[in-house]
C-alpha cells in the first residue's frame, strides 16, 4: 500500500473552496490537496498520497534518525562501501 | 533535507546491516505489512543482504492482493455498462476476476480510465454530467482519507454522477488475524508507517502486548527498512514487544486528526473479505448511512456478484506466510505472471511473482523444487541470495 | 528473394484455421500488445511471425537488413500514435523522422531515404497537420534523412487520435559491419550513450488527466551521426539498441533473449537525472522501463568498450554516455540488476505498458 | 542526399509561422482529404511538399525512384483503413500487400521487401488480427515479395477501427525504365488492365449501412508480374497507374496535370462489369470514380501499344485489357470523355470520395 | 427487357436526333426541370448533341441546390448536438450553410451518417435508444412518399427518438412561379418523369393551357430525354401547349394512389423557401399536426435560425435561367466547386459547375467570357460545343 | 431529384408488419419496401427510389416507344453511328 512521497510546497490557493498547493517533488511539480493539514505552510515538506498531504515532514525527527545512523558506525571498516561488499561476498 | 536521498545513503546501509549482523543471533520470521514496503524490499535487493538469521515474509498489505474477487468482479460489471466511466488506480487494472480484468473489460468497449488522484475521478464526473463515474475506492488507512475526501467534496458540490465502489481495508485486524492463525510464524512486524501517518499509533500497544510480539513503525527507504528491521530484531533479541516508531519524521503517535475525522464521517467501520483469506471480523470500510447514495454497490445492481475463488489458487496462505508459492500446483504452470490466477501473482512485488522469477534466475537446476542456494529458509516470498546460486548452474549460452 | 508460393488471387481459407495466440489469455487485444514487452513479443512470435514467415523477420531486430541490387540495404519502419501529439522538446513529427533513423542506425546503417504516411482523423485541424508536417521536415533535414515518398489517408471522427504517422527508411549498411541482438556475447561491455527516461517521462508530464510539471524536454534526436563516430572507432560493435517502448529494460531482455546470453547492470551507473528519478517516484514507475527516443545501448567487446565509450563522449549527443554493465554467460536471457545498497533483482520484461502505481 | 540543414536536436519555431493551405476553406480535415481528389492533392501540395521539400516528393508519383548503393530502388508506403477489414475476394491483408507491391509496379520494379505496420486498436479480437495477418502473408507469398521488418502499436479504444495497416516497400528498378506521370506525352496510348469498379464494389457492398448482395469479388491482386510482361514488349511504357481511390477519373486527372497533356477517352471502350454498372447506377456513383485494386492504366507510345495490349491479354492479369483513349495536346490537364452517345463531358477530379445520391 | 440499356442505345439516339434536327425550324428554349435528367445531359453530352436551336436550361428540380439556407443552417445546428446521430442522403453532405457543410460539422465531432434509406435511419434510432436520431427530410414529390411512410412507421412502432427535418418541395408551384417571372425565358418543360410516377399528372394540364407552353412528362434515360426533347419542339413547331406522357412505362395518369394517400395523411401544404430565389406559396410540405411531435424543428431550438444568403450568390437568377454563371461576380474567383459559395456550385451538375468545368475546357481565350465556339446561347447552364471550341485555342503541352 | 432505378423483384416477405422485397437491379440486390405497391408480384419490374417501390414498370408501354423509336428511321442513313457521326462532325 500507499506509495506516499516527500515533497516541498510551493504556492498555496483556495479552488472551489478547497485549499490546494503546487508542491515540488524534486523537480516534479503537481497540485495537491492540502484540506489534511490546514496549517502547512509554504517552504514545508508533507508525504503526499494519490495528490493529498497526509502528514508534515519533520526536518530535526529526520536528522536525529540520519545522526543515529550515523553513530552504529562501530563495524563501519569491516563492511566498508555496501554495494562493494555485496561484490566481494558474490565472488 | 529532502527526505529521499538521505535514505538511500549506501554507506549509512552498511553500518545498518552491519548493527543488524552484530545483533541478531539466532533466526528471526518479520513480517513487513505493506506491499509498498515489499516494493522496496525487493527493488533494492535488500532480503539478500541481510543475514541469513533474518527471514521477511511479504504481508497482505497490498490493495491489489487483497482486494476480493466479488469485490473485482463487481468493478468490472460496473465498469462494462454503457453509461458509467469507470476510474481507478493504474495498479487495478491487471488484477484478473473470475473470468477477466479490468484491460480487457476496456478491450470490450468499456470506458475504463486510470487517474493518478480520486480528485481527477471528480473532475471527470463534472465534465460528463451526462455519464455515470465510478471511482474504485481500495486501498489502507492511508488511501482511504483522499477517497473519503472526494466523496465528501461531490456531496458539498453536488456532483450527482459520481460514486465510489468502497473496498477499503484496515490494518490492525489484518495482524490480529494472522497472530491468531494456528500456523503463524511471524515474531514481529514492521508496521506500515505510511498508513499510521493518517492513523497514529494507538492500535498497536495493545495488539504487541496481547501478542507478545514487537511492531515497529516503519518507513519506505532503504535506510527506514533497515532500521525497521533492526529495532525489531533487537526487541526479539532482547525479549521485549513493544511499539516502537522507526518512522518519527512522518508518524506522531496521534496521526492526522483531520483525516481521522473525516473518516468517521465519511466511512463506517464493517467485516470485510480479503482475497484468498476470507473474511476478517471489522477490517475494513464502507460508506456511512450518510453516504450510502454515493455506494456504486448501492447504484448498480451488483451485490448478488458472489463468485468463488479458483479453488486451485492458494494465495491466502501464501499471504500469510503459511504455503511457499512452489508449494502451489498451479505456481509457474496454468499461474504465471502473465497469466496470473490470484493477485499474488500480479505485480512483481507479489510473493508468487517475486518467487518465479527468482526460481528462473536460479536456473533449471532448481526448477521442481524451493530456490537452490542461500535461500534463507522454507517461507513464501523469501528470496534472498539466490543469484549466487544460480553460479553453480551451467547454462547454455 | 522468396518464391512465389500460392496463385495470384488464390484466396487463403480461413475455415478450419485457428488463432496460435492462446485465446484463452488473449481474445483481445489490450494496450499492453503495443507496450513494447512481453505481450507484443507474444504478438510477434505467435501471430505475425508465423504468418508472414521469411527468415529476415525472425531476426527480430529493430530493422531488417536485405540485400537488393547488389547493395546492403537496412530497412525499418514504425508508427507512432503518441499522445499528446506536441510535447515538452518535441512532436510525433521529430518521433517519426528520428524513431526510424534510429532504428536504421542500430544497424549501423545511416539513413537515406524516408516514407511518410498519415493516418488523419476527420475534424483534426489543418493547423496542427501542417506543425506535425513542418516538425517532421525538419527533423529530417536535421537527420539528413529526405522524406521522398508518402501517403494520406483520412478515418471517420472517433475512429483515430488527430494524427497517426507512420514512416519507413531505407539505408546503407556499410561494409564489414553486422549489428544484431543475436551478436551479444558474454564479456560485452553495455554502454548507454546517456541520461535514461527523458523522453516518456517529458511526454507523461503533458498526457491528459496526469499532467504535471517538470523542467525537463524530450530528448528525441537522431542517432545516425553518433553511430557513425563509434563505428569509426570499430565496426566490430555487437549490438545497438534504441532502448523506446519498454525502456532499457525491455531492450537489455530482448537482446538477452536473442543471443541467450544473461546481462548484469550496475543500478548505481545508470545515468537518470533527478527529474526523472522523481517523476518515476511519485508515480510509481521504474526508470529501467520508461521510454527514451535519442539514447541508444550498445553490446562492445571488451577490447573496444574504452574507446567507443571515449568516442561517444567526444560527441554531443553521447555526452554522459557511461557503461552500466557487461554481458554474461550466467542466467542466459536474464538481465540482473545489481542495486545501488549492493542487493541484486531482476529486470524482467515488461508485461506492457507501465501505469501510475498506488501501491 | 540532401544536406542536413538543420542542427541535430535545433526546435522549430511555430509561433510566427502559418499555414499555406488556406483555412477558411478547410481548418479541419475533412473526409474528402483522404478521397484521392483534389483536397487530397491539396493537402500534399499546399502541407506536406512544402514541409517536407526534396525534389523527389515533388515528383508527386505513386512510389519514389532512388540510388542507393548504386542500386535504382523504388520505394513506397501507404496505409489502410477500409471497413469492413473483409470483404468479397479479399481483405485489408491482401490490400496492404498489393497496394504496395503495386505502387511498385508502376514504376516498372518487382517488390522485393515490404514492411509492415499494424495499428490495432484496443479491444479487437486477436483472432481478426491473426486472419489479416495471414491474408497478408499469403498475399505476399503469391506476389513473391518478402515481410521483413514490422511495427505493433496499439491505440486505446475509440480511437482506431480494429486495424490499420501501412506497408512500405522497396524493389529494383531495371535498367532503361522511366515510368513517371510526367512522362506522357500526346500520341500516348491509354490501356486499361481490365473490367473497372470491381474492388470498389465490392467493398460498398458489405459496408455498414449500404449492404446489397452482387456477383462480384474485388479483384485485388498484385500486378508485379503483367508490369514484367508488359516491360518484356518494351522498357519504354511512359506511364502507369494504379487507378486505386479516385478512381480511373483520378488517375487520369493526376496523369494529364503532371504531365500538361489532356486526355480523351471514349467511355463505351472501357470495360465495366455489369454489375458494377448497376450498383453504380443504384447508388448515383460514377464508374470512373469507383476504387480499384489489381488494375492498372497505362500510357504506351503509339507504336508499342498493339504489342503491349497483346501482351497483356495474353496474361491472366490482363485478360480484359483494352485501349480506352489517348493522350492530346488540347486542354492540357483535363481529361474529356467522349460519352456513348458521341457527346463529351469532362471527366474531373474529384472533390473528396463519392457518396450515395438520390438526385 | 432490363429498362435500363434498352433506352441507352446509341442508334436508336440518333434516329431521335434526327428527327430532332428534322423538326426543328428556330431557336427554343426547353427548361429540364429535375436535376436528375441534368445529370442525365450532362453524363451523356445530350446538349453537345442537340441542333443549335435547342437550349436547355438547367431548371431547380434539385433538391440539393433549392434547401433554402436556413434549413442547412437548421440542420448544422441540430447535427451538431452531441445527443444527436444526424442521418442524411450523401448529397447533402457538402451543401455549404452560412458557415460550414455537414462534413465540417461530422469533423467537429457531430455524428453525421450517409443512409441510402430513410429506413435505415429508422433502424439506427431503433438500435440507439439512448440517442436522438434525426433524418434531413430533402427532395420532391419522388422522395416523400418514402420519408412519409418512415415517419408512419416510427409512429406505428412507437419509436421515439426519431424525428424529421422536413424541406420537401413541390415541383407544380416551382413551374408556375418561373412561367409568372418577368424575365422568364422558358418556352417548354420536361416534366420531371419520377415526379409524376407519384403524383400523375393531373396538376400540369392547367399550368400548360394557362401559361400556354408545352409539358412533356420525360424519363431520365438517354432516350428518354431526347424523347421528351422531341415532343416538346414538336408541340412548339406546331404551335401547340399540352400536357404529353414521355415516360409511359413508368407513369401512369393517377400516380401512385397509396403512395399520395400517404402523403395526405403524414405531409400538408405549405409555402417555402427555395434557395437564392425565395418564398413560393404552398411550394412545400411539412408535417400534419398529427405527426407535429416528429418534427425535428419543434423537437430542437432551432426555428429562430434565419441567416441572410451570402449577397454575392446569384444562384436564385441562375436557376430560373435569368443568368448566366459567369455573369456572377464570385464565378471563378471566391466561388469554385472546391469552395461553393451556392448550391449550384456544389454537385457537378449544378449549373456554376458545369459552366466552371467547360469555361476551363474551352481554355484560356475565353476565361473572361462565356464560353467560346458554339455555346448555343446566352442562357445558363447550357454548355453544348465547348470541346470543338476548346481546339480553336492554343495550348501549353 | 430522384435518382430511380428499374428492377425486378425477387422474394416478397413480411417484415415487422411491412412488405419488403428482395429486388434484382441488373445483378445487384437490395432489401426494397413494396408498401406503396401492395399488389406487385414476383418477377414483375418497377421503379424504385430511396429503397421503395414507386411504380410498376409496364413492359407492354416500354416495348411501344422503343419500337416507335426505331420507326423514327428516316435520317439513318445520313447519322450511322451517333457516336461516329459526333466524331465526324469534330474533325
Ligand atoms: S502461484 Fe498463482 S495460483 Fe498459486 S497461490 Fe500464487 S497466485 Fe495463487
Ligand atoms: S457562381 Fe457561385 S456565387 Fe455565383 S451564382 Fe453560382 S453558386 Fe452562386
Ligand atoms: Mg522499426
Ligand atoms: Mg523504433
Ligand atoms: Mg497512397
Ligand atoms: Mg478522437
Ligand atoms: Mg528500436
Ligand atoms: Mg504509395
Ligand atoms: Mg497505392
Ligand atoms: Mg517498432
Ligand atoms: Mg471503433
Ligand atoms: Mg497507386
Amino acid at each position: 500500500m500507499c506509495l506516499a512521497v516527500p515533497g516541498r510546497v510551493m504556492e498555496i490557493e483556495e479552488r472551489e473552496g478547497t485549499r490546494m498547493a503546487r508542491v515540488d517533488f524534486g523537480g516534479v511539480v503537481k497540485d495537491v490537496c492540502l484540506e489534511y493539514l490546514p496549517d502547512l505552510r509554504e517552504g514545508e515538506y508533507a508525504i503526499v498520497h494519490v495528490g493529498f498531504a497526509l502528514q508534515r515532514l519533520d526536518e530535526e525527527s529526520a536528522r536525529r534518525t540520519l545522526d543515529l545512523f550515523a553513530e552504529l558506525g562501530l563495524l563501519q571498516e569491516e563492511f566498508g562501501d555496501a554495494w562493494e561488499a555485496a561484490e566481494e561476498r558474490r565472488q | 533535507m529532502k527526505y529521499l536521498e538521505e535514505f538511500q545513503n549506501p554507506e549509512l546501509a552498511g553500518r545498518l546491516l552491519a548493527d543488524i549482523r552484530a545483533t541478531v543471533t539466532r533466526p528471526w520470521a518479520l513480517m513487513e505489512v505493506c506491499g509498498g514496503q515489499t516494493h522496496s524490499i525487493i527493488r533494492h535487493g535488500i532480503d539478500q543482504l541481510l543475514p541469513e538469521e533474518v527471514e521477511l515474509i511479504h504481508g497482505p498489505g497490498c490493495p491489489v492482493c487483497v482486494t476480493p474477487l466479488e469485490m473485482i468482479d463487481r468493478a468490472l460489471a460496473i465498469a462494462a455498462r454503457p453509461e458509467v466511466i469507470f476510474c481507478s488506480f493504474g495498479d487495478m487494472l491487471r488484477v484478473p476476476g473470475s473470468e477477466r480484468d479490468l484491460f480487457r473489460v476496456r478491450g470490450e468497449g468499456g470506458d475504463v480510465r486510470v487517474v493518478y488522484s480520486p480528485l481527477d475521478a471528480l473532475r471527470i464526473a463534472q465534465e460528463n454530467p451526462q455519464r455515470e463515474v465510478v471511482f474504485f475506492g481500495i486501498g489502507f488507512e492511508t488511501t482511504a482519507p483522499p477517497n473519503a475526501m472526494t466523496v465528501y467534496q461531490a456531496k458539498k458540490l453536488g456532483i450527482r454522477n459520481f460514486s465510489l465502489l468502497v473496498s477499503h481495508v484496515r490494518v490492525p485486524p489484518a495482524i490480529e488475524a494472522i497472530m491468531r492463525s494456528p500456523d503463524c510464524r511471524v515474531q514481529g512486524f514492521l508496521a506500515a508507517g505510511h498508513v499510521c501517518s493518517v492513523m497514529g499509533i494507538d492500535e498497536y500497544p495493545e495488539l504487541a502486548a496481547r501478542h507478545r510480539v514487537p511492531i515497529v513503525v516503519t518507513g519506505f527507504e532503504p535506510l527506514d527498512i533497515l532500521e525497521g528491521i533492526r529495532r525489531t530484531v533487537r526487541q526479539l533479541e532482547r525479549g521485549e514487544h513493544v511499539v516502537d516508531n522507526a518512522y518519527p519524521r512522518a508518524v506522531r503517535p496521534e496521526g492526522n486528526p483531520a483525516a481521522k475525522a473525516m473518516l468517521a464521517d465519511v466511512f463506517e467501520v464493517t467485516d470485510r473479505a480479503w482475497r484468498g483469506i476470507g473474511v476478517i471480523p471489522a477490517s475494513g470500510w464502507r460508506l456511512s448511512p450518510r453516504y450510502r447514495d454515493q455506494d456504486a454497490e448501492h447504484r448498480f445492481p451488483v451485490s448478488d456478484i458472489t463468485p468463488c475463488e479458483p479453488a486451485q489458487c492458494r494465495s491466502g496462505e501464501v499471504l500469510q506466510g503459511q504455503l511457499k508459492p512452489s508449494e502451489c500446483e498451479a505456481f509457474g504452470t496454468v499461474c504465471t505472471p502473465r497469466t496470473p490466477l490470484g493477485a499474488t501473482m500480479v505485480s512483481s512485488e507479489g510473493a508468487c511473482a517475486a518467487y518465479y522469477l527468482y526460481r528462473r534466475l536460479s536456473g533449471p537446476a532448481s526448477v521442481s523444487g524451493p530456490a537452490s542456494g542461500s535461500v534463507s529458509g522454507p517461507a513464501s516470498g523469501s528470496v534472498s541470495g539466490s543469484v549466487s546460486g544460480s553460479q553453480e548452474v551451467s547454462t547454455v549460452a | 528473394m522468396r518464391e512465389a508460393t500460392g496463385a495470384v488471387g488464390s484466396a487463403p481459407d480461413f475455415s478450419g484455421w485457428s488463432c496460435p495466440l492462446p485465446l484463452r489469455d488473449h481474445p483481445r487485444v489490450v494496450m499492453g500488445h503495443g507496450g513494447g514487452g512481453a505481450l507484443s513479443a507474444e504478438l510477434v512470435q505467435h501471430v505475425f511471425a508465423p504468418a508472414f514467415g521469411g527468415p529476415v523477420l525472425a531476426g527480430l531486430g529493430d530493422s531488417a537488413a536485405v540485400t537488393l541490387g547488389g547493395a546492403r540495404i537496412a530497412f525499418s519502419t514504425d508508427s507512432f500514435v503518441v499522445r499528446p501529439l506536441f510535447f515538452p522538446g518535441g512532436s510525433i513529427g521529430d518521433l517519426a523522422v528520428n524513431g526510424t533513423v534510429n532504428d536504421l542506425a542500430m544497424s549501423g546503417a545511416k539513413a537515406a531515404y524516408l516514407s511518410c504516411g498519415f493516418i488523419l482523423e476527420e475534424g483534426v485541424e489543418t493547423a496542427v497537420v501542417a506543425r506535425v508536417a513542418q516538425a517532421l521536415g525538419a527533423a529530417a533535414r536535421a537527420a539528413g534523412v529526405e522524406v521522398v515518398t508518402g501517403d494520406t489517408k483520412v478515418v471517420e471522427a472517433g475512429h483515430g487520435d488527430g494524427v497517426y504517422l507512420n514512416t519507413a527508411g531505407i539505408g546503407q549498411i556499410p561494409a564489414g559491419v553486422d549489428i544484431r541482438p543475436q551478436r551479444a556475447v558474454p564479456g560485452d561491455v553495455v554502454i548507454v550513450s546517456g541520461d535514461l527516461g527523458v523522453h516518456g517521462i517529458a511526454v507523461m508530464s503533458v498526457r491528459e488527466g496526469l499532467e504535471f510539471d517538470v523542467e525537463i524536454e524530450s530528448d528525441c534526436a537522431a542517432l545516425g551521426g553518433l553511430v557513425e563516430t563509434m563505428l569509426a572507432v570499430t565496426p566490430e560493435l555487437h549490438v545497438l539498441r534504441d532502448p523506446t517502448r519498454g525502456g532499457l529494460g525491455a531492450a537489455l531482455n530482448e537482446i538477452a533473449a536473442a543471443a541467450g546470453v544473461g546481462v548484469v547492470i550496475q543500478e548505481r551507473a545508470i545515468p537518470v537525472p533527478a527529474p526523472v528519478a522523481s517523476a518515476c517516484a511519485l508515480l510509481g514507475l521504474d526508470p529501467l522501463y520508461v521510454a527514451n527516443e535519442g539514447k541508444l545501448v550498445a553490446f562492445v567487446p571488451r577490447e573496444h568498450a574504452d574507446a567507443v565509450l571515449d568516442a561517444m563522449l567526444a560527441h554531443p549527443l553521447g555526452a554522459r554516455a557511461a557503461v552500466i554493465g557487461e554481458c554474461v554467460a550466467d542466467h542466459p536471457g536474464m538481465v540482473v540488476s545489481r542495486t545501488g545498497l549492493g542487493g541484486t533483482r531482476v529486470v524482467d520484461l515488461p508485461v506492457g505498458e507501465q501505469l501510475p502505481r498506488i501501491c
